[in-house]
């Protein structure tokens, strides 16, 4: 994956047009059932949801979806692990499936460790409807209903143009310090103390760089007629009422399934 | 005295937009530009050229009113441009200016957006922001980019969207600060066609270039920056001049050094007028 | 380090974003008044937050061939103060979440504290006390750099123990477990950070001594306050 | 199959740099460049042309070796170019890419220190890089530059440190990315002159340019990126090919537009050429 494949997954998406709204309601209402439903069977339900929605109905191809998962991946797998051993002498050994010295695997550890991976996953899958259908400004520009100051958001709506531009140049500045050897200098243990030597001066470049872009983008926004906001064109968006059906139809289902299964409606 | 009065009156004529006894400079550098005194009238097509560092640009911001002169002042049909908030809107309705790299002036992530932040800032309504936009766009024949995100776009796409954040303010003159350079061939004679378009819609357009060849043909006047002045005169008469280009680094366009070594009567502008010059005698070539 | 989407409890997830909630506002504040004050200061805390996010797209040297980011929160800290940091790393922290599914939204409170109000502050207070103590530039910005890495990965690692305490040691035990396993990768990357830092220090002294000095980052210049340096060197 | 032989046979002779079927592209991104097959050989100069975005610089990176083609692969000397340390270090000594934005690789404080950048990585003793540094300032008509700081460098100047940079690691091959973009008119004679001092002194020179007259004028290959592909061949003839220029978004070339428009016998690549084709009759013009 590259550092913008989720964004440009959500630029083409067919879900772009969507209400904001509809697409938060959506993706955090998943979110928050699968933190509060209990693990079994409630993240399963979150879960086919989420993938059936991105999958399906986005229509996001399911490699970039792969992708997209395998660092939180990464992160639920350690910590799955860590928590299905614990450490520390048992009370009762004959309670633990497994045990060498102070480590041990027993059925709370393991009920422990399958809950976070499956709360993890589902939540994780979830966020990703959002991540995966709406670029960031899009839910920037939606956050101003909420009244949050508009100095904020126009930070964050820069912020969000300078790291595409900000990357260009890290890229670029990394090729040529590549091509004159800078990542692969000649010298002790592949030229190691050269090489930290080469990444400073790299992050230095660039940041250097960044700093003078960002007043010349003042300098260009002045020119325009900039004073004190960033105002731009609403963006004009037809919500659907059969979205915001099914998203309180599925969301109220997983949640009301979890009663005969578990026997009960919180985790 | 005599002469610099004559220009008082000429510009009185229809002086779009000028400087008189301009000086500028940026903080903690010697002097860019001094004494500097040109006018840009209605409908007439300048173009500014200059060694690197001679300060194109900087003129270009003096002109556009995000530079303060050190001395001097920049007129505006006639009246003198201050450099208050309420004074600069207005200079900015009617003077706006595009800068080399695109990225300096987007913004915002998607075009459309990008395109409405000027008449936004203009406090239009909605509406008319829209249809503004949209004109805009289709002036640059760029209408099929308004939904696409901005770090999407190429080199010359992000060039002609940041043009058309500019015309979208209606202007009465666009000013631009090498508006061809990193396109392609076909995207030259598209920009340039597209700067063709608005001058039918009544835009007086100006720029900086380094492309000798493209002065040439497409201005009707060029200002050579040099020396830390400012020479204003018809762009063939100035590019013919050997002695000036030589100081200013430039070199003979290709229209005019040929004249010169065929010994041509009179300066040719372009390949049509080249071959109308030596026209007579094509039977005989062919032959 | 950042926690994943969901694996916080619900009540965890209030609780995280209640601790952070007062830094980010207070952070907040000061962003809105700087930019009232100097409008074009948008676009510098723009860059910075946008520096901060690409950082993690260049890869840190190594021995071995794994592969490590810097997280940057001590450079942060140093160049624009941990309130403005708190702000700009939630910024980060959402972004990262939203664009590389690193983070997540109902843990954004617990990883805003760990990564962008402990790690800040914690770094930023042991670059005050090495000046105070006339230590050298190189050394505050080594301290810092560390210290910010370590507080935020100590500061997970309660996190997670406190929501997945160890059913023999409990929440101790746990702590312990989650500190010794990320340490394989935490406890080299804070070093390595601290090093990078004084490389980065150095090359930007070499190049932009003034502008360094300005924001009181170098000694031997003034110790202004961020928004009025900025200024300085917006207009160099 | 037989094609291919011959291809092989003759690149056998010289073949400094070559491509074979190679496709790339960049992450998510469709195919840029589809089966290409070019081969640069020991002291002739390339042009590389094409529009906007269709993949000139993709195609330098694969040949420098920083980008990694999805098929197909690169071959210097004869031998195919693995993409690990050990190999790439090798040849990066080889094959030197510039890039367009001289910002993008000056990384330290001072000209001196930023042209050691890479004979420093080489590891070579300081005296050895010293000698490097002088030997690259003075072909790139730059060593009164060695002082300075790089910040206060107008860009011509930047540019001419950045291609000293790579000059210093004296490669067999220089891959140029847009060297003349950017400069006064000036500057660009200085540029292909310096062009011409590193080719004396047994540098081999390829870049990727826009500008088409400068690529008839200077080259005598050109690379046509076009629909994916590329075409290699004679530099007068690709461009006078009106099918392949209209594709590869290209315009004529100012001499071989008059050559057409005026029916004359021969490809004129100058100013020159031009003038002795038209020589005969030049006392009649005169009279
Ligand atoms: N922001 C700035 N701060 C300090 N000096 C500057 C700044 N911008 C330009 N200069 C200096 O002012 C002079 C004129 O620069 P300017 O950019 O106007 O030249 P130019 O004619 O546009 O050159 P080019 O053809 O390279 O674009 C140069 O010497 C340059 O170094
Ligand atoms: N780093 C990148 N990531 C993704 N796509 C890229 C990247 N660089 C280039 N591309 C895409 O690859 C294609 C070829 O780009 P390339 O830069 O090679 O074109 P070019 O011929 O050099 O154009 P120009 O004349 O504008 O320099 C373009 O469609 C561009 O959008
Ligand atoms: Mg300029
Ligand atoms: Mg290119």
């Amino acid at each position: 994956m590259t550092i913008t494949s989720l964004d440009d997954a959500a630029w083409d998406s067919p879900w772009r047009r969507r209400p904001v709204g509809e697409k938060v309601a959506l993706s955090l209402g998943l979110v928050a059932t699968a933190l509060c439903t209990p693990a079994w069977p409630g993240t399963l339900f979150v879960s086919v949801a989420a993938a059936v929605a991105i999958l399906a109905f986005a229509r996001i191809r399911a490699r970039v979806l792969w992708q997209a998962m395998c660092a939180p991946l990464v992160f639920l797998a350690l910590g799955g692990v860590s928590v299905l051993v614990s450490v520390g002498t048992a009370q009762d050994p004959t309670a633990v499936w497994w045990h060498a010295g102070i480590l041990s695997v027993g059925p709370v550890s393991a009920r422990q460790a399958a809950n976070l991976v499956a709360h993890g996953l589902a939540g994780t899958l979830a966020l990703m409807i959002l991540a995966l259908t709406t670029p960031m400004v899009d839910l920037l520009t939606w956050m101003r209903r909420f009244r949050v100051p508009d100095s904020l958001l126009e930070i964050a709506n820069l912020t969000y143009r300078l790291i595409f531009v900000l990357l260009d140049t890290v890229a670029t500045a990394h090729e040529a310090s590549r091509c004159r050897l800078g990542d692969a200098p000649i010298g002790r243990l592949n030229g190691f103390r050269r090489r930290w030597e080469n990444t400073a001066a790299l992050m230095g470049s660039v940041g250097i760089r960044a700093w003078s872009r960002a007043n010349r983008l003042n300098d260009g926004l002045v020119n325009r007629g900039f004073e004190d906001s960033l105002l731009t064109l609403p963006v004009r968006r037809a919500g659907s009422w059969r979205f915001k059906a099914v998203t309180l139809l599925v969301i109220a289902g997983s949640w009301a399934a979890c009663w005969p299964v578990a026997g009960r409606l919180w985790r | 005295m005599l002469a610099r009065r004559r220009k008082v009156v000429e510009m009185s004529e229809d002086p779009l937009l000028g400087t008189e006894a301009l000086c500028a400079t940026h903080p903690g550098r010697p002097i860019v530009l001094q004494d500097v005194s040109v006018d840009m009238r209605r409908g007439v097509r300048v173009a500014i050229l200059g060694a690197n560092g001679s300060g194109k640009t900087t003129l270009l911001r003096c002109l556009s009113g995000s530079l303060k002169p050190v001395s001097g002042c920049v007129r505006r049909l006639g009246a003198e441009l201050r450099h208050d908030r309420r004074a600069l809107r207005e200079h900015r309705r009617a003077v706006q200016l595009v800068l080399q790299d695109p990225d300096d002036q987007l913004f915002s992530a998607d075009v459309t957006q990008d395109v409405s932040f000027g008449p936004m800032n203009m406090g239009l309504p909605v509406d008319e922001v829209r249809d503004r936009v949209d004109r805009a766009l289709t002036l640059l024949g760029a209408d099929h980019l308004a939904e696409r995100a901005t770090h999407q776009l190429s080199y010359g796409e992000r060039k002609r969207v940041a043009v058309a954040g500019a015309v979208a303010m209606m202007p009465d003159l666009l000013l631009l600060d090498e508006p061809t350079a990193g396109l392609d061939p076909a995207g030259v004679v598209q920009m340039m066609a597209a700067l063709d378009r608005l001058r039918e819609a009544g835009t007086t357009v100006a720029m900086a270039t380094h492309d000798v060849d493209l002065a040439l043909e497409w201005a009707d006047e060029a200002l050579v920056v040099v020396d830390h002045r400012v020479v204003q005169g018809p762009v063939d008469e100035l590019l013919a001049d050997a002695d000036l280009i030589g100081r200013a680094h430039l070199e003979l366009p290709w229209p005019l050094a040929l004249a010169r070594r065929l010994e041509l009567p009179g300066r040719p502008r372009n390949l049509d007028e080249v071959v109308g010059l030596l026209g007579g005698r094509r039977p005989e070539v062919a032959g | 380090m950042h926690i994943a989407e969901g694996i916080l409890s619900p009540t965890e997830c209030a609780v995280w974003y209640a601790a952070a909630a007062p830094f980010v506002i207070h952070g907040a504040r000061q962003v809105v008044r700087q930019v009232k004050e100097h409008p074009e200061n948008r676009l510098l805390l723009a860059t910075a937050g946008a520096f901060t996010f690409v950082l993690s797209a260049i890869k840190l040297p190594s021995v071995s061939g794994s592969s490590s980011h810097p997280t940057g929160t001590g450079v942060g800290a140093v160049l624009f103060k941990p309130p403005v940091m708190a702000f700009l790393g939630m910024i980060v922290l959402i972004f990262q979440a939203l664009l590389l599914a690193h983070g997540g939204i109902s843990t954004l409170g617990a990883n805003t504290f760990s990564m962008a109000i402990a790690g800040p502050w914690v770094g930023y207070a042991f670059y005050r006390l090495t000046k105070k103590l006339g230590g050298p530039d190189a050394l505050a910005i080594f301290l810092c750099m560390v210290f910010a890495d370590f507080s935020t990965y100590c500061v997970t690692s309660f996190q997670l123990a406190i929501a997945f305490p160890d059913p023999h040691s409990g929440i101790l035990g746990a702590a312990g477990k989650f500190l010794g396993i990320f340490a394989v990768t935490q406890i080299p990357l804070a070093l390595a950070e601290g090093v990078l830092g004084i490389l980065l220090f150095r090359f930007l002294a070499r190049v932009a001594g003034p502008q360094l000095r300005s924001l009181g980052v170098l000694s031997g210049g003034a110790d202004g306050p961020a928004d009025a340096s900025m200024k300085e060197t917006a207009g160099v």
